[in-house]
């Protein structure tokens, strides 16, 4: 299945654009996506594990699992304020 | 009453949202665009965010804070894109009946906010790098550009 | 900046005195004229000041926040006389490089004010009881005038 | 000698006015001109043991010995804020 993925902030950047698509496997969890977006965008690299993920506007660890009507986002640590 | 704003903030109005007859103290927290940071020497700020998660983060902070502390009213705006230095960029105002409530509230409101609010800072410093601040990714690897040789 | 006034205290202006582009944070303090106190009902206030006394220990704490904290700039006016529900009674305002000092600092000044600072406070309730407010001294025995039957 | 006394809040109400004049004998303490004030005003016995004493716009204690050109004041627990 086909998951867009939103990227803010330096994450982002690095990628060159936002959103993205990648493909993943059906049930495919947050760690796969992660795995697939690093291998797509290898720049992504070293900010890989500080990455943080959000489903449908909430923050999700990597272990939840995806659907294509999922809003999927990802970014580095948030610094507003 | 939370919002994400272009515009300048306008404290006073913000203020004067969370005043009430119930209330004996208002506490009012502006951030604000510091020019140094150690020797680092800001030019200016920018301010990115997640739009709608953001507005949603800032929703359920104005609830959890309300459950948490015996707060009469709450209001937070967060400004977004290019600031200039002295700029708010953030105004926090919570009141409650006494003054111990409304400092707590107040302060768990910024700390929280800056731990789980989608929203991102740019620094543009005055020796022309630019910088994402990414707390606990490292410093050198944040420098997107260098625009002076 | 201190001072005593008899007229409503902008705290806007008193804001604005202490943004600063050396502060990141700027913390506002405002102290209400609240309604209810339990189950007493306020219907108005009166400040007294020593007035030569106040401003000199008002001085005093600016100074001593200033060497207590890191902070970058104070200010605070204190109201006097008659004051309706929702006045402004003090506004505290104090600008430092990170939230935290600015926390801190804003906290110092409204509690170490509440102590030292010659200012008596008069509630007028709802039902004609006139009362001066002098913590430690009996509640009873503070009554001054019972102008309802 | 004779101290001018400036009384305020309750304490001013109590007396009835400010400020009022108190003759003590020489080198007297502020103990000693609070006992006064108590023998010629004894409506604020009861407050006697809570009021603040201030000479020349700072707190003493009630050791303080005075000098007639003393600028001195008393009150009750200070309220504002």
């Amino acid at each position: 299945m086909k998951i867009p993925l939103q990227l803010f902030a330096r994450a982002r950047d690095l990628a060159g654009k936002s959103p993205i698509e990648i493909e993943v496997p059906e049930n495919a969890s947050v760690a796969q996506l992660r795995q697939i977006l690093i291998a797509d965008f290898p720049q992504l690299t070293d900010l890989g594990p500080s990455l943080l993920w959000a489903v449908n506007n909430d923050y999700v660890g990597v272990e939840h699992v995806l659907k294509t009507t999922d809003e999927v986002a990802c970014f580095p640590p948030v610094s507003g304020g | 009453m939370i919002e994400l704003t272009e515009k300048s903030i306008d404290f006073t109005q913000l203020t004067n949202l969370v005043r009430d007859h119930r209330a004996g103290a208002v506490l009012l927290f502006l951030g604000t665009v510091r020019e140094f940071t150690g020797t680092e020497q800001t030019s200016s700020l920018r301010y990115e965010a997640y739009p709608v998660m953001a507005l949603k983060k800032l929703q359920e902070l104005e609830e959890e804070c309300s459950r948490q502390f015996p707060v009469v009213r709450i209001a937070i705006s967060h400004r977004t894109g290019d600031l200039d230095l002295g700029e708010i960029s953030v105004a926090i105002a919570v009141s409650a009946p006494h003054r111990a409530q409304a400092f707590d509230a107040g302060r768990w409101l910024i700390d929280t906010l800056k731990e789980r609010v989608p929203i991102w800072k740019q620094e543009n410093y005055q020796d022309g790098r630019i910088e994402w601040v990414h707390p606990g990714t490292s410093g050198a690897s944040n420098s997107m550009t260098n625009q002076t040789p």
